[in-house]
């Protein structure tokens, strides 16, 4: 595999800009072999739908400046659609356990939720935060906007938090039991 | 197979390893080197009641659910050693599709576990890999009216009223299992009680067994068991007449 | 701008799967001319790192199996490959029949799979679909994962998928006219 296309497999993996110097190293080559494939990837990116933005030392793969109103009406569509009731659900389990991993999130509801995560995301109603015992782990928590919109100010004043909380607390020892065996 | 170690007549299992009837099954038949049919079926019922009376004597809370799945399969293999040993056995159209059915299983299990080790070859060797989770630009907080706090309990209430609850799934499954083995080996006694005239409704009572689950089993075993003393009696009731009862004694072992 | 290369912004920027009638709808095109270009999206991509996953009706963007030692070796989690023999057939079932039931799946394999299949569901590698021929039936389908994780653009390219398929309806077949009910 030819030094551009992983180049371009890295960038699109990444999502975001990286530096010549860190794939340089990453792929074991030399600045000036990865300046040289550089080239070449935007030359072939040309008739696509990519382009490879360049700012100082970093590049991104982002989309070709024409596609961008069509991005734009899409991205409407995505914040503006009906909530679903699986996306609903997602939610009340990041609002309840208030700082949650994806796999507890998909353990508790029996299914993958990867996507359902995006969405949520994209609508500013959950945020990704470190986990602050273990800072390989992302932890899903509520936005402070969806708390207001809600009409509290912590997740401790909703109705029935306490009993809620416990059963979830319940659910995720028998995750840690699973796995255990 | 190497759970599985040649002998004689009797294939001894060793680990019990199956995770299901059918798996045990298809080892058992693939040990012999030998096709999926009703012949072959009748050729390893004695070593599948062997291994599941081992499992039946495990007593580990675990293999209780286990056994009856393996016991189910047990119901039609007796059908079919039943049919080879008695050949003038009259046989429902039910039970004949149950037979047939069981030869297809075993070979669409076959295939699957076949194939499964292709799978297992090519599972995660080359992976097409998807791009990191990324937001392209920054969130703009999109709400909706159906986030409030009652929907969001009941939401929650939702999500955990679906989490499964182990055992009690596994049980209802169960229940109906035992149910069709009792038809099964009722309905063969006393059919055969009255093609050959003779009863064994002593012998087919199980010998202290301790349990449910045991009991089951040794109703087979002893069944088995039976079966082939009969056919050894049915000739002796064609050379000599006379022959009105036979005593049965208590089998040791099949 | 042509519609391929709209189709191709339209799922980097996603990163998740879309149906053919989504992707229609998004850029007023017809569904025909969405395959169309699909098509020759999957060519123009072919000498790129980028590649086209289809299954059923959906397709998403992937990064070519070629350069999975790559990315797996910047991703921080390593990728668990070990799935038991029990989840192995389960999937294997899923996969090769494409769209079955539990109680299917049970009747193959003589067990109850209920545990398993919850388990392939929160890995995100099999996924339940309403039957389109009968409402009330729940259906197991693979996933756009578990073609990834096989390594595969399309289900019919998993090895001997013709073949194994083949053998299955033949045995399903004659189940079905000797029981004739």
């Amino acid at each position: 595999m030819n030094l551009e296309t992983q180049i371009e497999g890295l960038l699109f993996y990444k999502g975001e800009d990286m530096t010549i110097a860190e794939i340089a190293k990453l792929l074991s080559a030399t600045k000036e072999d990865v300046e040289a494939a550089l080239g070449n990837l935007a030359n072939s990116l040309s008739t696509g739908a990519l382009v490879l933005i360049r700012k100082d030392d970093s590049v991104i793969l982002g989309i070709r400046a024409e596609l961008s109103p069509l991005i734009q009406s899409i991205r409407k569509d995505e914040v503006t659609r009906d909530l679903s009731k699986a996306t609903l659900e997602t939610l009340s389990v990041i609002l309840y356990k208030n700082g949650v991993t994806r796999s507890e999130i998909d353990y508790i509801r029996g299914v993958n939720s990867s996507f359902i995560l995006r969405n949520l995301l994209v609508r500013g109603l959950i945020e990704k935060v470190m986990d602050p015992s273990d800072s390989r782990r992302v932890l899903y928590r509520p936005t402070f906007d969806t708390l207001a919109y809600m009409g509290v100010t912590s997740i401790e004043q909703i109705p029935g938090y306490t009993e809620v909380r416990k059963q979830i607390d319940q659910v995720m020892n028998n995750m840690t039991t699973e796995n255990d065996n | 197979m190497d759970q599985v170690a040649e002998g004689a007549s009797v294939y001894r299992v060793k680990a019990p390893t199956f995770e299901g009837p059918l798996e045990l099954l298809l080892s058992l038949v693939e040990a012999r080197k030998l096709f999926i049919n009703e012949i072959s079926l009748a050729d390893v019922t004695n070593d599948y009641i062997s291994y599941i009376r081992s499992l039946s004597e495990n007593k580990s809370d675990k293999h209780i659910a286990d056994v009856s799945y393996f016991i189910l399969i047990a119901t039609t293999l007796i059908l079919i050693k039943s049919k080879s040993l008695l050949p003038n056995l009259q046989l429902t159209q039910d039970e004949e599709e149950k037979i047939g059915s069981l030869e297809h299983r075993l070979k669409l299990y076959q295939i699957i576990k076949n194939s499964s080790v292709d799978v297992k070859n090519n599972f995660g060797v080359s992976i097409i890999f998807s791009p990191l989770e990324r937001v392209w630009s920054d969130p703009v907080f999109s709400p909706d009216p159906s986030i409030n706090i009652s929907s969001m309990a009941s939401c929650i209430s939702q999500v955990l009223a679906n989490v499964p609850k182990e055992k009690e799934v596994l049980q209802e499954v169960e229940i109906k299992k035992m149910i069709s083995l009792e038809e099964v080996i009722n309905s063969l006694t006393e059919r055969m009680q009255s093609a050959i005239g003779m009863s064994f409704r002593d012998f087919s009572k199980s010998h202290g067994a301790k349990g449910e689950q045991e009991a089951k089993v040794h109703v087979i075993v002893s069944f088995l068991a039976m079966l082939e003393l009969v056919r050894g009696g049915i000739i002796d009731v064609i050379q000599h007449n006379t022959f009105e009862d036979i005593t049965i004694n208590k089998p040791q072992d099949i």
